[in-house]
Formats: structure tokens, sequence, C-alpha cells
């Protein structure tokens, strides 16, 4: 080992610099052409959604589609707002969803606490149990759920939209995850000092879990803007239905049983903005509080 | 191979993005590692130091001047290109790869001319981990090896393919005192042995003193004095630089010179001829004190404490605690209230008291 | 308690279903004595109204309530039919069904399968009295005079569940008209087809003249299968016994015919094309059609867009469709009927049955109604309402087109038929449409008779698995 | 450590989950297995008194149907093509992300969009795309207004226009339209995870490798994949878990007839079976088909889990 093998041969470094800056400079090149291609086919629909969301019917009907409203329909959106009477869906899907989030939220911490901090018989098998449970069809619990909640007396009502789906298994497990990289000598140490479970819990590991908590707010928000199957069957009446009943089709059916498509693109736009504002504004929290929990499988 | 800093500079952009101003991390740094030698890069955390580091790996891009190894200028050359050695201060070892495969990674990188076969390459990470003691680890995950065996598996892996140079950043700071002292001797040998021009980075002056060959001491980003580490403990060019070295450290007084001669308080020390008068500060060694009765020093004692090998007398002076160390083999009463010693002359330095540098007498 | 009576009421209709060929069976619910006795009920109402049809709706229900002050008509808009279907069919399993609901027959056959709709035969023939807010009286049942005013084909709908019995009563109908470029066919001398061989005649010779169009889009595949199985009187499905039954010769011959049609480029249907056919027959440029068989209450559709001057490119002619046999004329009847569900509470049903009586006997909302919808009225006497008369008069190819459309449902009124209603039946009018959209547009096939035997055993092997 | 105090707190702290459990998760299970073993169960007629005698007949039923292996068939073969193509995807747009300082707030949104939007008219939007205009498609009289902006794409840049969902289109063109749908849906999700375990995956690894003068592809699959494997390994086994669940995409392009208009049923998959058996009430075949399907679905994740336990790094 002693001789000193010169590792670079005796090559002209300029030409070795060049060289490699080039190829630094031509995978930097690579790299933003493909992100944006990739960001062009994400963004394709929603821009097409825009574009046909602007359009009369008739505009939308055509066999040659425009890649831009001949005359701009903004009467669609007003329209949209009032067929699909969106003010009073908005409201409800704001209510149920800040209602379902605290109480998840609450029931989250708590069964992750349990899962990631204290012992007890049957924690793995019930966690198993838990998992398992995300494999099964959903479609199978809806006729179930139906009959129970109905003997319950809850049709058409927001407890029937919220209480069903208080318990999210996934995120019980993100937040376990991140409970578990809490080291168990804290808990110990303030055990030590005689401060309750609650306590540590709320002084110490949910602080240190925020970020964690708050994608998960965040992630659980945007389910309720999503679910359809549910609210359809359970939450009729105008009262109580959700924004994505709202959406269907079937609002915008005029007497020939043809569907308004701009009007419903329109709507359907209403109903995304903002949730995507969410998003650019909470974007950092989302991202930093999913990889804070660190799956580990 | 000898490495050539000639007037590197290294400005940050500052943390807030909306100030302008920039850091300067390192100022002016001219220095020539000589082939085959162990040089420290040596001063407080945050002196700039790691960051000179990393701009000979490469890793770092350079503001200002030019880096060449022996005389290819390598300033603007990617880090893979120059044929470096890196040693992390946490190892970074794969935390996924066995012992073998971490040593084995970069030789799977070379191509072209310096493509191996599957046996040489093996054959090579043998001889490194041997080097290294830890050939009956090979086929440990890192995570199941102890601070020492992984730093001595980082080193491993950075030597395998027989770099230009090895740079090691702060390689001893997560080891445990007495695994410390192993391992710099152990880094001291593998040096020795492979003949690698090596600089590493350290704040702990005593590991820096202990096994380079030469020492660079900086403060913020500027290279206060280069030199072998015996001849700058004992010709310190600065105050600070004769501060930075020593265990335990050099005891500071405030003194004047009249008239050729050297005062701390009222206490006439010593004769400095042709050293205008002005007020100055002192630095004496702790070795440098003579337990003399009727030395011209005197302190107020505050305790003895007794090392095996030989004596420290802390006593006091002016308000200022002064540590010596002196032969065991003299007898300190230790109920008396003064001390008197008389200082040896070349453990006594005298600096600027303006611009704390250094005054020769 | 609930059970009990609910299985007493199942056994009765199941006993009923065995008696009986033709014959009347005993009607599940029979009227209480007195009739209505004025108590406070609400009516739940499923419906599929666009907003501007409930605006109807909403000024006849106050009028109904000056006579009826203790009924609350709630009605909800569910979706499309099938959404109101599929709802139904959930709440009926927990006894939380609606009062009344917008029905084709096949759901109704859905919904006996617990015996929940309430039959009308006992209500329809009783003489009770009821007296109004306004002092007026009425019979609770129809008088002879008001069952004679309905339009047969469509009153004879409720009847078709095996039974004989009442199920439904007609509340605003459609049917199937055809829409033919008047201007292009006086322009080229041309006449709209009576019967199938003069519109094959015809497709040739439109082809010739407009080598880019298709002559003929025919909207529905279902509709088209079975009005065909209908004017051949060949089998389609049958309400009890065996269900299905189109498999057999005659039928595979007119798939045949129809697709030597396809072949050469006369027909295409909505699903085939990709959207209602109206597009391609109201189009002025590229490929477009002369002819489409569509709803009649899509008549505006079928309209093209008028130009700066409020004119229209050509004037649209509306006809009967083509028939097989002219002493024969079968043509579809669609649009929704209305049930009642059997309710503890008889009021209820009572309440129900005297709003539902309201609307589909008032000649008034009738003629609101259907001029609103393009739908056609149920009952004869309203082509002598004043503002409909005056409608109906105004019908022309282009800005009255849907006072036109009305004008040819109710010329054809005498040959409306509905196919047998049963459990299953949606699931038979589904794969018939099927059928034509893929025996039709299967081209590279070597043997196509083989292609379609095989085709039509496949889709009675499906029918058969969703129903049994 | 054990001790009883702990026993009795905790299952304090998951009563309200375990309640709510028992009640909408055991429950409907429990009564999914019942209707299962009911032979024929239908739902109307056992809301009319009817009763039926246990059996295995469901299951018979739902094996016997001749659609039942297009059914599965079409489900796997989704999974299996849908699922890798996501992942890798996702892996190289996490990847690229982090590699990048400017715009990558800005592209973050962007691809974080569709798990904002509803699916049922984004599936409306990608059949706009996909579907031709025209008639008597692929046939000498072909008629075509507008192939579609997918078409227009391809003509554009000198290729013929393609049948992708219309009358007569091919079994693969159909799977390649379900396969950009159902990987543009399941891209946020997956690049979201994946780029948060790439935040917290430690830089000096990449130094160390840069260093070692490691090429761009050998870091990607030498040290970020296996550093990145147990992120990897959830998105794939969630990835299954969804995907053998797929009904609502297949709805959103092709609409209930879940095929091209001339062969009904063409992509149906095994939830599409389900609602079928759902909706012509024989809510006990429903019952069989969905327990069949968790069958494949509990075999398959532990499959996942069995591989993943031996590539993945922990």
């Amino acid at each position: 080992m002693s001789e000193n093998i010169k590792v670079m041969k005796q090559k002209d470094i300029s030409k070795v610099t060049r060289h490699a800056k080039a190829g630094g400079i031509a995978a930097k090149v690579l790299t933003y052409v493909f992100l944006v291609i990739m960001a062009l086919i994400v963004l394709f629909p929603f821009y097409w959604m825009i574009n046909s969301s602007l359009k009369t019917v008739d505009e939308y009907r055509m066999s040659t589609p425009t890649f831009w409203p001949q005359h701009v329909m903004w009467s669609n959106y007003s329209e949209a707002f009032r067929v699909a009477n969106l003010g009073r869906l908005f409201l409800n899907t704001v209510i149920v969803g800040v209602i379902s989030t605290v109480l998840s939220l609450v029931i989250t911490v708590l069964s992750a606490f349990a899962f990631a901090r204290l012992q007890f018989k049957g924690k793995n098998v019930l966690f198993a149990g838990l998992l398992a449970t995300m494999m099964i069809p959903g479609e199978l619990f809806t006729i179930t759920n139906y009959g129970t909640v109905n003997d319950l007396g809850w049709m058409n009502t927001y407890t029937v939209l919220i209480v069903p789906f208080l318990v999210s298994v996934f995120y019980i497990y993100l937040l376990r995850q991140n409970f578990l990289q809490i080291p168990n000598e804290l808990y110990l140490a303030a055990k030590v000092d005689g401060t309750s479970d609650i306590k540590y819990l709320w002084k110490v590991m949910i602080p240190l879990s925020l970020p964690t908590i708050i994608s998960i707010t965040i992630l659980k928000m945007m389910g309720a803007w999503n679910s359809y199957i549910w609210p359809q069957l359970v939450a009729t009446d105008d009262l109580h239905k959700l924004i994505t009943n709202g959406l269907r089709g079937t609002a915008f059916l005029d007497e020939a049983g043809e569907t308004n498509y701009p009007a419903q693109m329109a709507a359907v736009a209403l109903v995304s903005l903002p949730l995507f504002l969410v998003f650019v504004f909470l974007r950092k929290y989302i991202i930093r509080g999913v990889s804070r929990s660190g799956i580990k499988g | 191979m000898k490495v050539v800093l000639q007037n590197v500079t290294k400005v940050f952009p500052s943390r807030n993005k909306k100030s302008k101003e920039t850091v300067l991390a390192v100022d002016d740094f001219t220095f020539t590692v000589p082939d085959g030698k162990l040089v420290g890069l040596l001063g407080p955390s945050g002196c700039g130091k790691s960051t000179t580091l990393y701009m000979i790996s490469g890793l770092q891009k350079v503001s200002g001047g030019k880096i060449f190894f022996d005389d290819d200028d390598v300033t603007d050359l990617a880090a893979e290109k120059r044929g470096v050695g890196l040693v992390f201060q946490n190892y970074a070892l794969y935390p996924h790869l066995t012992v073998r495969q971490n040593i084995l990674f970069p030789l799977q990188n070379l191509k072209g001319a310096d493509k191996l076969t599957k046996d040489e390459m093996l054959d090579r990470a043998v001889k490194a981990a041997r080097l290294v003691q830890i050939d009956e680890l090979m086929d440990r995950k890192p995570s199941e090896l102890s601070g020492g065996q992984q730093q001595r598996v980082a080193i491993a892996r950075a030597l395998v393919k027989m770099p230009r140079v090895l740079l090691l950043d702060e390689p001893l700071s997560n080891l445990d005192a007495r695994l410390r002292l192993q391992t710099r001797e152990e880094i001291r040998r593998i040096q020795r042995e492979t003949g690698i021009t090596t600089v590493f980075v350290t704040h702990d002056q005593e590991e820096a003193m202990s096994i380079s060959d030469l020492i660079v001491v900086m403060k913020k980003g500027v290279i206060q004095q280069i030199g072998k580490p015996q001849d700058v403990y004992d010709d310190p060019v600065n105050l600070f630089v004769a501060k930075f070295l020593g265990t335990p450290p050099i005891n500071v007084f405030d003194g004047k010179v009249e008239n050729g001669r050297l005062f701390i308080g009222e206490d006439a020390v010593l004769d400095v001829p042709g050293v205008e008068n002005r007020e100055v500060f002192v630095g004496v060694r702790p070795e440098g004190f003579v337990y003399d009765p009727a030395g011209a020093l005197s302190c107020s004692l505050t305790g003895i404490e007794v090392m095996g090998r030989d004596i420290s007398i802390v006593s006091e002076k002016d308000g200022k605690v002064v540590r010596s160390i002196v032969n065991s083999d003299v007898t300190v009463d230790p109920s008396a209230k003064d001390v008197r010693y008389s200082l040896k002359p070349n453990k006594v330095f005298i600096f600027n008291k303006a611009t704390e540098e250094r005054i020769c007498f | 308690m609930k059970k009990l009576l609910v299985f007493i009421l199942l056994a009765a209709t199941a006993l009923s279903l065995f008696a009986c060929g033709k014959a009347k069976a005993a009607p599940n619910f029979t009227v209480p004595e007195g009739g209505y006795d004025g108590s406070e009920v609400t009516v739940k109402f499923y419906h599929t109204m666009g907003s501007n049809l409930s605006d109807v709706l909403d000024i006849y229900i106050e009028e109904f309530n000056k006579l009826y002050p203790n009924i609350h008509i709630a009605y909800e808009k569910i979706g499309g039919y099938d959404d109101v279907r599929n709802q139904i069919s959930t709440e009926l399993s927990y006894r939380t069904e609606p009062n009344m609901a917008y029905c084709y027959p096949d759901h109704v056959a859905l919904y006996n399968l617990t015996g929940a709709v309430a039959t009308l035969d006992n209500i329809i023939d009783s003489t009770i009295e009821v007296t109004r807010a306004d002092g007026t009286k009425e019979i609770l049942g129809l008088t002879e005079e008001q069952k004679n005013d309905f339009i047969k084909g469509y009153y004879e709908e409720g009847m078709q569940f095996g039974d004989g019995l009442m199920y439904t009563m007609p509340f605003s109908k459609s049917t199937e008209v055809l829409y033919y470029d008047k201007t292009f066919f006086e322009a080229n001398g041309l006449t709209p087809p009576t019967s199938w061989d003069e519109m094959e005649a015809l497709c040739g010779r439109i082809k010739e003249i407009d080598r880019d169009s298709i002559p003929l889009g025919y909207d529905s595949e279902a509709n088209w299968f079975i009005t065909m199985c209908e004017q051949y009187k060949s089998p389609y499905t049958s309400a009890t016994g065996e269900h299905y039954l189109f498999n057999n010769d005659v039928n595979k011959a007119f798939v045949k015919r129809f697709r030597e049609w396809y072949g050469k480029g006369w027909v295409t249907t909505q699903k085939l094309y990709g959207s209602y056919t109206s597009g391609l027959f109201t189009s002025t440029n590229g490929t477009r059609c002369y002819m489409c068989i569509g709803s009649s209450a899509g008549a505006t559709h079928q309209r093209p867009a008028a130009g700066d001057d409020g004119s229209y490119p050509f004037e649209v002619g509306i006809t009967s469709i083509p028939q097989v046999d002219q002493s024969n004329k079968k043509i579809i009847s669609q649009g929704p009927s209305i049930c009642i569900f059997k309710k503890e509470n008889p009021q209820e049903v009572i309440a129900s049955w005297l709003f539902l009586k309201y609307l589909i006997t008032s000649v008034e909302f009738q003629a609101e109604f259907s001029m609103a919808s393009g739908y056609v009225p149920v009952i004869k006497s309203v082509s002598e309402n004043p503002t409909y008369a005056d409608f109906i008069s105004k019908a022309d190819g282009g800005k009255y087109i849907s006072a036109l459309s009305a004008k040819v449902c109710l010329e054809q009124a005498d040959y409306y038929y509905t196919s047998p209603a049963f459990n299953g039946s949606s699931t038979a009018r589904d794969q018939v449409g099927a059928l034509i959209s893929k025996c039709l547009a299967e081209t590279d096939v070597a043997d196509g008779d083989a292609f379609i035997n095989k085709a039509f055993t496949d889709a009675i092997d499906e029918c058969e698995y969703q129903g049994g | 450590m054990v001790d009883n105090k702990q026993q009795w707190k905790a299952w304090l702290y998951l009563s309200p989950a375990i309640i709510l459990l028992l009640v909408f998760t055991v429950w409907p299970i429990i009564n999914t297995v019942r209707m299962a073993f009911l032979d024929g169960y239908k739902g109307l007629e056992a809301a009319g008194g009817a009763t039926f005698n246990f059996g295995v007949q469901n299951f018979v039923k739902v094996v016997s149907y001749n659609r039942f292996l297009s059914c599965l068939g079409n489900t796997a073969l989704l999974c299996v093509l849908t699922v890798p193509i996501s992942t890798l995807l996702a892996l190289l747009i996490a990847v690229c992300l982090n590699s990048i300082k400017a715009l990558q707030k800005p592209l973050q949104t962007i691809f974080f969009l569709p798990y904002v939007t509803n699916t049922i008219a984004i599936g409306m939007v990608f059949a706009a795309m996909f579907n031709i205009v025209g008639s008597f498609i692929g046939t000498e009289n072909e008629l075509i207004s507008n192939a579609g902006i997918i078409n227009n794409i391809i003509t554009f840049f000198g290729g013929s226009n393609v049948n992708w969902i219309n009358a007569g289109s091919s079994y693969t063109a159909n799977i390649v339209v379900m396969v950009v749908y159902i990987v543009w849906n399941a891209l946020p999700f997956k690049i979201l995870i994946l780029l948060g375990g790439l935040q917290s995956v430690n830089k000096q690894y990449y130094e160390a490798a840069k260093v070692d003068g490691t090429s761009r592809s050998r870091t990607f699959w030498r040290i970020t994949v296996p550093l990145l494997s147990p992120m990897i390994a959830y998105v794939v086994i969630t990835g299954f878990i969804g995907g053998f669940k797929e009904y609502s995409s297949i709805v959103g392009i092709f609409g209930s007839t879940m095929g091209p208009p001339n062969l009904d049923r063409r992509l149906n998959t095994m939830v599409g079976f389900i609602y079928d058996s759902l909706s012509s009430n024989n809510q006990g075949r429903a019952s069989a088909a969905a327990l069949i399907l968790f069958g494949i679905i509990l075999v398959v994740t532990l499959l996942n889990l069995y591989v993943s336990k031996k590539r993945v790094h922990y």
C-alpha cells in the first residue's frame, strides 16, 4: 500500500473539468426538462377542466374542441353556485370537515399514544387487526352501516356524516411511527417526576410531533372534501348534502336528460379551489409532517 | 503529492435571505501541505477549518484563490475527479451495506483505465481492512460496530482507492476519551505507513499537536500561524495562538516594561533588553515557573494538586488564577500564604497590549 | 309487530302471483272507511325534476294546499332515475322509503320484492266523498270520465306487472319520434320513411347525395331493439315464467340487417358515436345526420343553433318512427310514472293519492308541466286547454319545435307500448342495448352470423346470472 | 413492566377508537360474512321476511360467473402495471424535486394538485381527452370529426389516430388509458411520502458518494433507493391494497358500461362486480365476492411483507 499510485492519470485537467462541468449542467437541464414535462402532464387535465368550465354548452359539445373558449362564460360559475347551491353544500362540508377532523384527531392521538408508549396484552394483535381493516373493500361496510345508522335514527343529520369515519387507521399508524421516534427515556423521566400521561402527552409528545399532527389535520380535512358514496346515501336533504353530492352530473341535468357539463366543471373547479389554497399555504407542513413521521414500514 | 492553497477565500451568503451582507468563512488562505506529511488544521469552532477541508475535497466551491494538487490546478475540478479520500465527522457509512461492501463501494465506481477486476477490488479491500485492523469485522453492518470501529472502517473506505490526499473532518470528536488516544495513534501509524499526504481538522489542540507534522492555527477564517507543533508552542506569533495551545493553558498577566525590565504588578521578573517601555500582556507557560523562595514573582497560594509525575501549584496574582507545574520532588508548604517563583525566560512571552502581537526579546 | 304485518302482506302478494294468469289478483291496499280523515300528514316525494320544473310544482302545491291544508308535501331531488331506484331499494330494507316517488316499471318490480308498493285499484274505484277546504266535494277515486281521459297506452303501463293490478299512475310521458332535415328532404325530393324498407332505400339515397353524412342517428340502442321486437311481434321478455325470450331468429335477422347498414356507414347510435346523435343532426358543417330518432322531450336539442337574425339554417320535420306493419304500429312509451308506498298509517297513502290525483287530473298542471319539460301530457283533455291548444297551433320546425313534437306525440297516442316489468327487466334492457352496439360495431369478424349468435347467448346468460 | 395500572389506562385511551371500530367496522365485517354464507341472500326479500339457508352457494355462484376471471384479470393487470409505474415515477419526481432549488415550491404544489380535485370530474376530463368524436372508426367509411386531444398530439408528431376508448378499441388501448389515469391519480400521495422520506435522509451519505465518484444512476440505485426502501415498501404495499379496490377510475373513464360502448363490462373489476351484484339486489353474492377479494388482498399483502422483509433495510 505504500506506493502512492497517482489515480488521476496525467489527463489534461481543464478538459476533465470542462467535461465534468458540462455533465453537471446536462444533468441539471435533464432534471428540469423531466420535471416540467411531468408537471405539464399533471396540469393538463386541470387546464382542460377550467377551459371547459368557461365554455357554453354548445361550444363544449362542438366536435372540434377549442383550446380557449370563444366567449368566456363566467356565468357558468355563478350558475354552478346557484344550481348545485354550492354555498349551502360548502357550509355543510366545512362543518362536517372541521368537527370530524377535531374529534378524529383526539382519537388518533390517544390511540397512537397507547400503541406507541403503553405496554398491554394483545397490543400487536390489535394493531395488526387494525391494519387488516384497511384491506377490506369499503363497499360492504356501506350497506351494513346504513342499517346501523338507520336504527340509531341518525339519518340526514351531521352525526351520520361524522361519527362513522372518526377512526382513520392510516393516521393512527402515521402518528404511532412518529411517537416511536421519541426516546422512551423522556417518558420514564416524566413518570419519575410524577407527570400524568395526559400532561406528558400534552407537554412533550404533541409538541415534538406537531408537524405530523398538522399534516394529518390537513389530509383529514381533504378527505372530508372527497367523500362521496356514504354522504350520497345518508344525507339526501339540502340541509346536510355535502359538496360531492352537488357535483354529480345529475345535479346539472336539464329536462332532455343532458348534463350541462360546463356548469358541472365550474362547480368542481369551485370545490377544488379551497383545497388547493389550503395546500399552497400549508405545503411545507404537510411534507415535513410526513417526513418527520419517518415511516419505517 | 503536495497540496498548494493560494489566497483561497470562501464567502457564504448570510443565513437570513433578506440581509445582503455575507459571511467571510475563509480569508486569503495560503499554505502548502508538504508531500507525505500529516497536517492539522486547528482552531475554535466556526474558524473555517472544516470549510477549508471541504474546499480541498471539492465538496465546497472556492469563492476566490486557487488550489493545486502538485502542479494540477484542481480549483474547479469536481470532487470525484480529484482522487481525494474524505472521512466525515460521523463517518457517513452506508447503513444498509456490510463493512466489506462499504469499503468496496468506491472501487466499484472506477471506470475506464482504472477499472479493477473483482478479485483486485476484494484484495485491495482486505488490504485496507487489515491496515486499519478491522479485517475480522467484514460481514458486520455499521450499526453493529462501536464508534472506534466505525471510524476505522471510514478510514479504510477513504484509503482503499489510494487517493492522492486523505482528509479527515474531526475524526476523534465522537469517541470516548480512552478510545481517542488509541485511535489518534492509529491514524498516525496509518499515515506513516502509507506516506499519504493527509490533512485533518480538529478543535482539540492536544490531538493536533500530538500527531501532526505541521499545524495551522486559524481564527475567524484567517491563518494565525503555521509551523511544527513544538515551534508554534514555543514561539507563538500572538496571544491567541499562545492561549490556544497547551494544557493547562498559558497564564496571562497585565504587565509593563520599564527601561529594559519587565514588571508584573510590582515585581520585576525579567530583564528584557531592547524593548521600549510600554504596557504589555505577559504570558507564562505553567512549566515556565521555578519554585524559588527568593523568586522575583510573588503570588498568594491557593492550593496544590499532585499529578504524580509533577505538582501543579494553584496560586493567585492581582485577582488572576495562576497555575504552575513544577517538578514533583519540590516540597511546597501547603499552609504557607504566599509563594514565590522565578521564571524561565524561554517560557515567558510578551505581547503588544493593543495588537496582541508577540514582542521578541 | 312490523315484521308480522309485512309477512302477511308478502304472503298475500305471493299467493296472488301464483293464483292468476291474467285474472286480477286481490289488491294489497284497502281504503279505510271514511277515506281521508283530514288529519295532518306529511308526504315525502322523491323525484328527478330540474329546478325550472320544481318551480312549476311549487305553484300547484300551493293550489293543492288551498284544498287540503293539512297535507304537507316534502319533495327531494335525489338525482337521476337510477339514483332514485338505488336510494329507495336501500331505504326499503329499513322501512324508511318515501311516500311516493318517480319510477320506471322495473323499479317498481324491484320494490315489490318486499311488497311495499300500494296497489291503487281499490282507491281508484272508491266512491267515498272527500270534502275539501273550500267546501267543494270530490269522490276519492277516479270518475269514469276522468279514467277515460287518460291516454290508454300510458294508463295501462301501471298494470303490466303480471298480476293485472294497478301499481303506478302515469305522470308525464315522452316517446321516440323521427326528426328529419325537412329543407334537405324537399330539396332532394325525399319523403320521410314510414317503413324500415323505405328507410333502407332512403339511407342509400342520402349516402349517395352526401358521401360524408351518416343518414340516420338512432340514440337509444335498447329502445331500437325492444321497439323492433314489438313491431315484429317477436318475443322479448315476459313478466311471468321464463323472463328472457329475445334470443330468436326474427331478432337476429333485424340485428344482422342493421349491422349491414352500419357496415355501409348509414347509421350510428349514441354509444357508438360517443355522445347524443342530435349533435350530428344539428351540425351544419362536416359529418352530419339527416335523420335522428330520439326522445320527443329533447326537441329543442334537435334544432340547429339559430343564426344572428334568429332564423335557423334548416327546418326540422318531425314524424312517427318507421313501422314494420302499418296495421300493428308500435312506438315506445317512456317518461316517469309515480308509485305510492304502503305505510302503516293508511292516511299517508290516501293523502299521497289525493296529491297525485290532483296533479295528473288537473289540465292546467299537465299543460304547464308539459310545455316546461317538453314531455307529453297523460290526459287527452289537455288539448282542449286554451293555452295548450294555442301552444300546439304554433308548432313549427324552428322556434316552436317542442310544440311540433307534442303534436306528433298526440297523433300517435294509440300506438304506445310498454314492455313487461319484473325484477331484472332493467338488466334485460341494458343487455339488449349492449347487444345492438356489440353486433353493429364488430367489423373485423369472419363469420358475422356466428358472432351474432354468440352475442345473443352471452346476453341471455348475463341476464339470467344477474336476475337469478 | 406491564403493571395493571398501565393496562387499564391503555384500554381507556383506546376505548373511543375501539367502540367506533366495533360498531362501524367489525359489525359490518361479521354481517358481510353472515350474508356471504346465506345462499342467494337478497336484501329486499330478507326485509320482506324471506329466510335463506346456510351454505357456500354464493361463493360457487361468484366463481362460476362467466366473467369472474375477466374481472379478476382486469384488477390484477391494472395493479401489476400501475403500482410499479407510479412508484418509480413518483420516486424519480421526488428525487428530482429534492435536487433542485429554483421552482421547487411551485412544482411541489403542481404535483400535489390531483390529490385535491374530485375524481369524478377528472375522469370526465380524461375521457374527453381520449374520446374520438366520430363513427365507424377503423372501417373504410370512417368519419372522424374530432380525434380527441391525445390523438391530435400524436398526429401532430406524425403518428396516426389511435382508437383509445371508442367502439372497436382494442383491449390494450383501453388498459393504457386506464393505467395513465390511475398513475396520474396515484402520483401525488406517493410523491408526498417519498419526498418526505428523502428529506429525512442524512445528506452526508450523498457527499460521501460524491467524493467516491459515484455516478448519478449508481447513487440513485445503490444509495437513495435502499435508504428509502422502508418508504418505498410502504408505498408499494398500500398501492396494491388500493389497486385491488380499483373501480371509480374505470367508471370515471368508461361510465357504467365499464368498457368500450360495444363491449359492455370488458374492463369490469372485482369491486365493479360487487357493485353489479349490489345493484341487482344480490347482497349475498356481493358479500361472497368481497370476502374473496379480501382474501386475495391479504395474500398479496403478506407476500409483499415477506418480500420487503428481505429486501428492505430498516
